[in-house]
């Protein structure tokens, strides 16, 4: 059994002018130990999917299809069943280490609360457990007592991921930790979140709109385009769908002639989640679009190699 | 064409001052495109506003064609008319209620041009807006991130500049788009014969689009040359590490701690305290820490500000 | 593979000496407004129209000498700058003149009735800030509730209600009685001729309190729970939020925990700054419930009108009022981490 | 071309009416306010000063509510009705003239504190802060006292007591605004301290200030009738000088309600209906509180 | 802590007490609690009103009326000591030579020469023959009480029980809320009937009225027309309404001159003429302002400055000497005098120089001042005048209309003393202004050689008969040659609780007033009803523990909600 289970999950928010279906018809599965990347343009639908898991979402979002956590149905979770769940058993960080903390609260509280709260440690061994977590994100243990503003960026998500860590949860889920911050503190806190998990045994479901940011943490990547995988795949092979490759694309390899002085994209504006193109959501924006594809919606289809993508000309070069 | 020698931009930060450039020579050729990379907060953006007139240098000079900027208000008003900026996030450079044709027609009526509406429409078509005048009633927030940013670009050719400096162009767009905008920014250096200086993070944009690179460190260009050289074969230690974290290096170099901030620069060589060959115990180590490194000269050659570069190199 | 972390070891505490500094600014701030206030009011009671000393004699009859001594003795025979250096030289030492009406000392005149203002705005204001914080935290953390429309819409309501005008209602209704409504309450002061002492005493003005008390709470209130509403509603969707609740908290440990300590900061200070208001609707106040404090002496200085009383009673309102903003000002930097060090 | 951005306008304003309408308190507020103000400006098509005039008051003396006086009578057999109405004029003109000047001062050393920073905007700034520490009616009643009772010095009483929020919000926004980097690009493209804080500036911080006028005139109808309280009236029947009567002809012991009731809910109505307005304007103008709603 | 039956009674006062040092006091209820508590040498008769007895048991003047012999009464002050000359003479003697003690009543000693004590004899030696001197103003304080104080202009005389030889000794005062006053056992009268006398202070008149209904308060005088017919219709409130001391009178600005006969001021040019004032006389309609303004409860002026309370002194006009209300009469007299009216509707100078337009100087916060404008400025219109208002505060009324002469008609009035000469002294040239604008104390800058000499004719007449006839003359003089127009003489008005107060002696014992009146009469010859002495004291305390307990049930009720919710808020989590 998979730790974490989509099945067929769509979200729709409900705004004043109507319904925005953020997530459509996605089924993904982490097993334990594994990380899996999920990675799209902004609006995607990737935060929706990662607040749905502990069912963070505004009150009047739908949720249809199941979320299973290490076999129960999140949606059908009582209050007291599901707070205990909460951080526990998958904890969750955030995009903006700067707000993921609370600015007036010193950060040792902070990272102990959870604790507190799920009656992990009594209150005087939560110091302790506190002043370890700091050490193994590479903090000194008095950085407890500071307030978060006395802190860099990479310094705030570290305490981020200590936090995360606290109840020693089974599954992580990292929404963009890494967007804000430096390039080489992104490389330290992404090392560090390696490492980790790896130390741990614990599955990571990590977000991001940078490929290169996922390929190297991750084992596994889906890839999302308006609310849908559009491809799902090991992460270190090449991809099939159309949007994936512009992806890609997208972030040269320096020093590969091929892309010096010729930057890559894809022409074409995002679509509005509440006016989708038919058929394939993409068509209006692939390069290799058929006339078929206004018209047909492709499944994910297998596309070789543990890989699966939702595209047509996908089935055709397999056939 | 554009020439900046021995600029040092001070502020005072709470009591001390930061040093945010400090002695920086850079020039930009007609028709070149020159990247600036370097982490957050090494004085990237602050050397773009100075270039520009923004902020008045603490020492040293911004010229222009050989004569020397003064920050009399004509003077620098004629002078934008020659170099112009774009920013890094398109909707903010975008007065939200203003529509495309104003935004575009601000420059010319700034400095009075005349036919302001054959001046709009041909800077949004040069921009690859077309047909331009479906575009001149809509407001920022009816277009996408990428036509936003060609909007602001329009705005900056609608007076026909000769150099462009755009800091992060596309940090804030969605990776698919981000092509699209570079690629425009070659095109115009091809048709129009536009420089630019583009600042950036991202050293796959400057492998992208630059023709010369600079990697500036703690208010210091710490290396430049042209872009394969730099890339391909970085001197500096710190260019190395830059390029080691990139997904496809093979060995990651991750410096620890966060740049250092600009009130407290370091003696000797200002990379020192991070420097990964220092912390190696290089033999040299010591003179990193005490010997002043002279501040590297605006040439196209590749050269680099390292203590130990020349040994490398030998 | 990871270089040492060099700037992890130098790394030094925080520093706290810029506490001390912003203080410093402050104070001195502080006091450039108060050496205003004294600028301000010189200049403008030497504005008013007429002849101190002949309102001083308040119709009486003086004659020639008399005016001259007391002319003389005010020291409005000297020229305006040596006049201003003699007011300002008095009220550095707190010398605010003699009242025209009592012939006392301002300073006794205020100090007598300082207590009872301070009694009265004191209750009412800590009231005001706790109900309307209270409410306001409610309301804005489930916008759009019941609670929030109905706190809202009853604060908004008492908010456009003239001070005097409630004041006066409501000594109609509970201090005379309509109706069945029985007039409990007393219709004046701050106690009874006739009050006990001890803890009885202590009730006494406790019923005298109530109607006043109630007249500026409920007028007040609505701005510290509109503010308070809003700082909390900018919280709600706060990162730190959804990650208190991603944590397993309870909703209403968010709301106490989290949202409220965040939004309260914002709301003190302008709690703070908008006591001068407070202390406006003291004078209708204590007008209608003939309170013996401040505010009814500063009423009644403008209806003599006594410009010594008047001039000291604004003085004394203002840099007080100015005095308790630098003083929550630099209270709220010290308890706001975010802004301590920054 | 002109034609078309005409048409844009309208549609802007359409956009605006839209999501203003979804503010049912403040679509009530309007409506209150467009009657009052109707009703303040036809007056003089039906009744004239004459019905405030005591020697042509026939009616009874604090007579209840009947047919002829559907409101009942004053203390000189005036009919409270007929002086509400033309109060009503008083009224609002303090209202408003008080509200503009304060808005003008406010928008003007607003802007300037937000613009220019360094040594003017912190002068400005100080005095600002000045003036807002200053307990307002005190202030307002200390200056009209010494420049006396009438329609200006109440306006200028108030207008000058109550800028300084108005100055800091807008100074606010001006920071904000001018932190967008559309002005750093406006200032690149040569546009002077003129240029940007016309075209920029005040074309963003406008709307807020609409909102913030209308709360405004709330409190100014309120400080009026508070001054008229303590005896700093202007010489015209206002709803405030009412009450002053009312409170002075002993209306309260007597037990002539409708003369203390009638002129302060007018108050109570009106500037509740300015205060919904402008927080429904608010909220629909400022996108920080817009997401609130 | 009171014994259950002692009798108190509260009357209530819209005004507070400014200070508790008479020498010092200047407001109404300061002098009348003063005259509570002190004695003085002489005191009105209750009946007459003329001077009697007081501390002086009696006294002798010489021929030429510059000495003064006052018998002082062997009595004793309430700690015991007592009462000599001595301590009348310090108490004269101090304002004599003190300034600060001349505050509250300088003018009393002006005149005074010497002022000396020999046991129970004080013999005061004058400047000038004065009539009014049985009507001193001053308390006689206790010398060995008030000869330690050191500087009498600061000294509050806050020390209780207060040294005191009149029927009431002051134990108590709380500033701007009340004053204590116990009964003085060893008054020399006797003991007053009751035991305490409470003076509670309201800012708000309806406040005070509602009080007097309440109960919170037994007594209240000098109420304004609308508060005197609130009271209507309650049982137990006796509404009493009797002919009050004072006098409403318009000032006209006859041609304002100082003291040295030069023009001052801006008056207008046509109110220098008889003709005009005869005519503005006409316009008005007295019996509709006393019906209007003061609801009825007053008497229209057909007299002057001196009202019909005081039978001895009042002067009323009768057949054709008196102007009644008739506009076409005044119309009439403008036309004839040249007056034309101009297109506009308003009137001319016969020379056509200047518009008939005055202003009308009226105090700021006086409701009544206002209203009787709008009156005049209907009336003055229909005889083609335009009467603007001019709303002034006091100090600057004083000052336009007694020193600068600033001002055409201005509103006026005057609580007349029982023996009237102030008043009418308020009309002499030489209380008009220096040029430099010094002394004054004009009430209408009138000087008129005729007036003058009956004024001094008066001063030096000691039998009483003959010196009213003078004062008649003056008032005659005044209400024919209207340098003021005499209004009306509003009642006096007032209110008590008929279940507490069992019985009180106005001032005059026939239709006098029972607050404010000179001398102790009314609040000494008070008496309570018997039974009821606490009851007001009881409920007081009732409806405190009622509140008390309310407020306690209201907390508990909030903490309970606050639970509640709290309680409830962990089901109802959000998501
Ligand atoms: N609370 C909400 N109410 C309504 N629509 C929402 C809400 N939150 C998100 N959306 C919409 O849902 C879609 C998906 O949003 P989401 O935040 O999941 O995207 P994302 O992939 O995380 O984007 P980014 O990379 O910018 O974080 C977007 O179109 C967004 O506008
Ligand atoms: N106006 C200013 N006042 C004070 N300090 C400033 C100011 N502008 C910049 N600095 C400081 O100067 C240094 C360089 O800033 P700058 O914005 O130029 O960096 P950058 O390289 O553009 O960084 P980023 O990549 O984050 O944009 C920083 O430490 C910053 O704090
Ligand atoms: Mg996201
Ligand atoms: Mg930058």
């Amino acid at each position: 059994m998979s730790l974490l289970e989509l099945d067929d999950l769509s979200i729709t928010y409900r705004i004043a002018s109507g319904e925005v279906p953020a997530v459509r018809g996605v089924s993904l599965s982490v097993e334990a130990g594994e990380a899996l990347g999920i990675v799209g343009e902004s609006g995607s639908g990737k935060s929706t999917l990662a607040m749905s898991l502990l069912r963070l979402l505004p009150k009047d979002t739908r949720i249809d299809g199941r979320i299973l956590l290490d076999g129960e149905d999140v949606a059908a979770m009582k209050w007291g069943r599901l707070r205990a769940v909460r951080w526990a058993e998958a904890s969750i960080i955030f995009q903006g280490a700067q707000h993921g903390l609370n600015p007036v609260q010193r950060i040792g509280e902070q990272i102990a609360e959870p604790l507190l709260v799920h009656r992990i440690a009594p209150p005087e061994k939560a110091r302790a457990r506190v002043a370890a977590l700091l050490e193994q994100v590479g903090l000194p243990a008095w950085r407890a007592r500071s307030y978060p503003h006395e802190l860099s960026g990479g310094q705030r998500q570290r305490v981020m991921i200590a936090m995360a860590l606290a109840c020693e949860p089974r599954l992580i889920v990292a929404d963009e930790p890494t967007t804000a911050l430096d390039l080489m503190v992104q490389a330290q806190v992404l090392t560090l979140i390696k490492e980790l998990i790896a130390s741990h045994g614990i599955s990571l479901l990590m977000i991001s709109h940078d490929l290169s940011v996922l390929a190297d943490t991750c084992d596994r990547l889906a890839v999302m385009y308006a609310g849908r995988v559009v491809e799902t795949g090991p992460s270190n092979g090449s991809f099939q769908h159309p949007y994936s490759k512009a992806l890609a694309a997208a972030f040269p390899t320096v020093g590969d002639p091929s892309s010096r002085l010729a930057p890559k994209g894809l022409g074409g504006d995002q679509p509005d989640p509440q006016q989708l193109p038919t058929g394939c959501v993409f068509h209006p924006r692939c390069p290799v679009a058929l006339d078929t594809c206004s018209t047909v919606d492709i499944e994910l289809r297998p596309a070789g190699d543990r890989r699966t993508a939702a595209c047509v000309l996908v089935l055709e070069e397999r056939c | 064409m554009l020439e900046a020698k021995d600029l040092a931009v001070e502020f005072s930060s709470r009591g001390r001052r930061a040093r945010a450039v400090d002695g920086v020579n850079l020039s930009v050729g007609p028709g070149e495109i020159v990247a600036l990379v370097g982490e957050s907060g090494c004085g990237k953006t602050t050397l773009a506003r100075t270039l520009l007139g923004l902020v008045r240098p603490t020492s040293g000079t911004v010229s222009y064609d050989g004569s020397p900027l003064t920050y009399r208000s004509k003077a620098l008003k004629a002078y934008r008319r020659q170099v112009q900026l774009v920013l890094q996030d398109p909707m903010g450079s975008l007065n939200p209620r203003q529509t495309v044709y104003e935004a575009v027609a601000e420059g010319p009526r700034i400095h009075g041009l005349a036919d302001e509406e054959q001046v709009v429409a041909s800077a949004l078509a040069r921009a690859g807006l077309r047909p331009p005048e479906r575009f001149f009633l809509r407001y920022p927030h009816e277009l996408s991130g990428g036509q936003r940013q060609r909007v602001v670009i329009a705005g900056a050719l609608a007076l026909d500049p000769k150099v462009l400096i755009a800091d992060e162009p596309v940090a804030s767009l969605d990776a698919s788009v981000r092509g699209e905008i570079l690629a425009l920014l070659l095109r115009l250096r091809d048709e129009l014969g536009l420089s630019a200086l583009v600042v950036t993070h991202d050293l796959g944009l400057a492998w992208n689009i630059a023709d010369r690179v600079a990697v500036m460190y703690l208010g210091r260009i710490v290396e430049s040359g042209p872009t394969e050289e730099v890339l391909k074969a970085p001197q500096h230690p710190y260019t190395q590490a830059l390029l080691s974290v990139l997904p496809e290096s093979p060995a990651r170099i991750v410096l620890s701690g966060e740049p250092p901030d600009p009130t407290r620069i370091p003696t000797g060589c200002r990379f020192h305290p991070r420097c990964q060959v220092v912390a190696a115990g290089n033999p040299i180590a010591s003179k990193c820490r005490s010997d002043l490194l002279p501040v590297l000269p605006a040439t196209a050659d590749p050269q680099s500000a390292c203590h130990l570069t020349p040994k490398l190199l030998g | 593979m990871t270089a040492p972390a060099a700037t992890e070891l130098i790394e030094e505490r925080p520093a706290r000496h810029g506490m001390l500094r912003y203080a410093a600014a402050k104070v001195g701030g502080a006091l450039l407004s108060i050496a205003m206030v004294i600028v301000a009011t010189f200049f403008a009671f030497r504005l008013l129209p007429g002849d101190p000393v002949r309102a001083l004699a308040q119709g009486r009859n003086m004659t020639p000498e008399q005016l001259d001594l007391e002319r003389s003795r005010l020291g409005l025979d000297k020229s305006l700058p040596e006049q201003f250096l003699q007011f300002v030289n008095q009220t550095l030492h707190f010398d605010l003149g003699v009242s025209y009406e009592y012939k006392r000392p301002v300073l006794d005149l205020i100090g007598e009735r300082l207590g009872a203002t301070l009694l009265l705005t004191g209750t009412a204001l800590v009231m005001a800030v706790s109900l309307g914080i209270w409410q306001g935290a409610r309301a804005g953390w489930k916008p759009g509730s019941r609670f929030d429309k109905f706190s809202t819409g009853v604060s908004l309501v008492l908010w456009s209600v003239p001070t005097f005008w409630l004041g006066l209602l409501l000594l109609m209704v509970f201090a005379a009685g309509v109706g069945p409504i029985p007039g409990i309450f007393p219709t004046r002061g701050i106690e009874s001729v006739d009050a006990p002492d001890g803890f009885g005493y202590i009730l006494d003005v406790a019923k005298h309190m109530v109607l006043p008390c109630l007249t500026m709470v409920a007028v007040v209130y609505a701005q510290y729970l509109l503010v308070m509403r809003s700082s909390v509603l900018d919280e709600v969707g706060q990162d730190y939020v959804t990650t208190a609740r991603a944590k397993g908290l309870r909703d209403d440990e968010i709301r106490r925990r989290h949202a409220v300590p965040n939004a309260l900061l914002p709301t003190v200070t302008l709690v703070f700054m908008r006591i001068g208001f407070v202390v406006g609707g003291a004078v209708t106040v204590e007008a209608i419930f003939s309170w013996p404090g401040l505010g009814q002496l500063f009423y009644e200085a403008i209806r003599v009108p006594d410009f010594t009383l008047m001039q000291g009673t604004f003085l004394l309102i203002t840099v007080s009022v100015i005095l308790m903003n630098t003083l929550a000002d630099v209270v709220y930097h010290l308890l706001d981490p975010r802004v301590r060090s920054a | 071309m002109s034609s078309i951005t005409w048409t844009r306008r309208r549609m802007a304003l359409g956009r605006f009416w839209s999501s203003f309408r979804t503010h049912r308190a403040g679509v009530i507020g309007l409506a209150i306010l467009v009657v009052a103000v109707v009703l303040a400006l036809i007056a003089p098509l039906f009744i004239d000063a004459g019905v405030t005039n005591v020697v042509s008051g026939t009616g009874e003396k604090l007579a209840p509510p009947s047919w002829d006086d559907p409101l009942g009578t004053d203390e000189s057999g005036r009919s409270v009705l007929l002086m509400v109405w033309w109060g009503s004029r008083t009224s609002l003109l303090i209202g408003f003239l008080a509200a503009l000047l304060s808005m003008v001062i406010g928008t003007v050393l607003g802007i300037a504190a937000g613009h220019f920073r360094g040594w003017i905007g912190a002068v400005i700034m100080r005095i600002t802060d000045w003036f807002l520490v200053l307990p307002s009616l005190v202030t307002a009643l200390v200056l009209a006292a010494i420049l006396g009772g009438s329609t200006v010095t109440i306006i200028a009483a108030i207008g000058v007591t109550s800028w300084p929020s108005t100055a800091r919000l807008i100074r606010a926004q001006t920071l904000a605004v001018e932190a967008r980097p559309y002005i750093e690009r406006s200032t690149a493209l040569g546009g002077g301290h003129w240029h940007i804080t016309t075209r920029h500036v005040l074309p963003n911080v406008a709307p807020l200030l609409l909102a913030s006028t209308t709360l405004e005139v709330a409190s100014a109808i309120v400080t009026e009738s508070t001054l008229a309280f303590l005896g700093v009236s202007a010489n015209k029947t206002s709803w405030g000088t009412m009450l002053r009567g009312s409170y002075d002809w002993g209306a309260a012991t007597s037990g002539a309600w409708w003369y203390i009731l009638v002129p302060g809910l007018c108050i109570v109505i009106v500037v509740m209906a300015f205060t919904l307005c402008g927080r429904a304007l608010e909220s629909v103008l400022n996108p920080r509180l817009r997401r609130a709603v | 802590a009171e014994a259950p039956a002692s009798k108190v009674i509260r009357v209530g006062a819209t005004q507070a007490m400014d200070s508790m040092n008479p020498f010092l006091a200047v407001r109404l209820v300061s002098s009348s609690i003063h005259r509570w508590m002190y004695g003085f040498l002489t005191v009105p008769d209750p009946k007459t009103l003329q001077p009697s007895a007081d501390l002086a048991e009696s006294w002798t003047t010489s021929p030429d009326g510059l000495t003064w012999t006052f018998k002082i009464r062997q009595a004793k002050w309430s700690d015991g000591q007592p009462i000599t000359a001595e301590d009348a003479a310090w108490t004269f003697n101090k304002m004599i030579t003190d300034d600060g003690a001349k505050t509250a009543n300088g003018p009393a000693v002006e005149n005074f020469a010497s002022v000396t004590a020999s046991g129970q004899d004080l013999t005061i030696k004058l400047k000038a023959p004065q009539a009014s001197m049985l009507d001193n103003p001053v308390p006689i304080m206790p010398k060995h009480v008030w000869e330690k104080v050191g500087d009498i202009a600061k000294y509050e005389a806050e020390a209780y029980p207060a040294v005191t030889s009149g029927p009431y000794i002051a134990v108590e005062h709380k500033k701007d809320q009340y004053v204590k006053l116990k009964a003085n056992p060893d008054y020399w009268r006797g003991r007053p009937k009751i035991d305490e006398l409470q003076v509670i202070f309201y800012d708000n008149p309806a406040a005070a009225i509602v009080g007097l209904k309440k109960g919170d308060i037994d007594l209240i005088g000098r109420l304004a027309p609308p508060d005197f017919d609130a009271l209507k219709g309650d049982d137990n409130i006796v509404q009493w309404n009797q002919q009050g001391r004072r006098a409403t009178y318009l000032q006209i600005n006859h041609g304002a001159t100082t003291s040295d006969n030069k023009p001052i001021g801006d008056g207008h040019p046509a109110l220098k003429d008889p003709r005009v004032r005869q005519a503005l006389h006409y316009a008005i309609d007295k019996q509709k302002l006393v019906d209007e303004v003061q609801n009825g409860l007053a008497k229209p002026a057909d007299g002057s400055i001196v009202p019909p309370m005081y039978k001895d002194f009042f002067w009323e006009a009768s057949g054709d000497q008196k102007v009644g209300f008739d506009v076409a009469r005044a119309n009439k007299i403008l036309d004839d005098a040249g007056y034309k009216l101009g297109a506009d509707g308003i009137r001319t100078m016969p020379d056509g120089s200047k518009k008939l337009t005055f202003r009308f100087s009226i105090h700021t916060d006086a409701p009544i001042e206002e209203k009787l404008a709008e009156y005049l400025t209907g009336w003055f219109k229909e005889l083609g005048i335009t009467l603007t208002t001019k709303r002034l505060d006091s100090s600057k009324f004083t000052e336009e209309t007694g020193t600068t002469a600033l001002f055409d008609i201005a509103i006026s009035g005057w609580s007349v003393n029982p023996d009237p000469e102030e008043v009418l002294a308020t009309h002499l040239c030489s209380r008009r202004p220096t040029a430099s604008g010094e002394g004054g104390g004009t009430e209408s800058f009138y000087c008129d050689p005729q007036y003058e000499a009956l004024y001094q004719q008066q001063l030096k007449e000691l039998d009483r008969p003959k010196r009213a006839d003078l004062i008649k003359k003056m008032t005659e003089r005044l209400y024919t040659d209207a340098p003021v127009i005499a209004l009306y003489y509003p009642n006096d008005l007032e209110g008590y609780r008929k279940d507490r107060i069992a019985s009180i002696k106005p001032i005059p014992e026939e239709n006098g007033i029972l607050y404010g009146g000179s001398g102790y009469w009314p609040f000494y010859t008070l008496e309570a009803v018997s039974e009821d002495g606490t009851a007001a004291a009881d409920s007081g305390s009732n409806t405190g523990v009622i509140v008390g307990v309310a407020g306690g049930v209201v907390v508990l009720l909030a903490a309970g909600l606050f639970l509640a919710r709290r309680r409830k808020g962990v089901v109802d989590d959000r998501e």
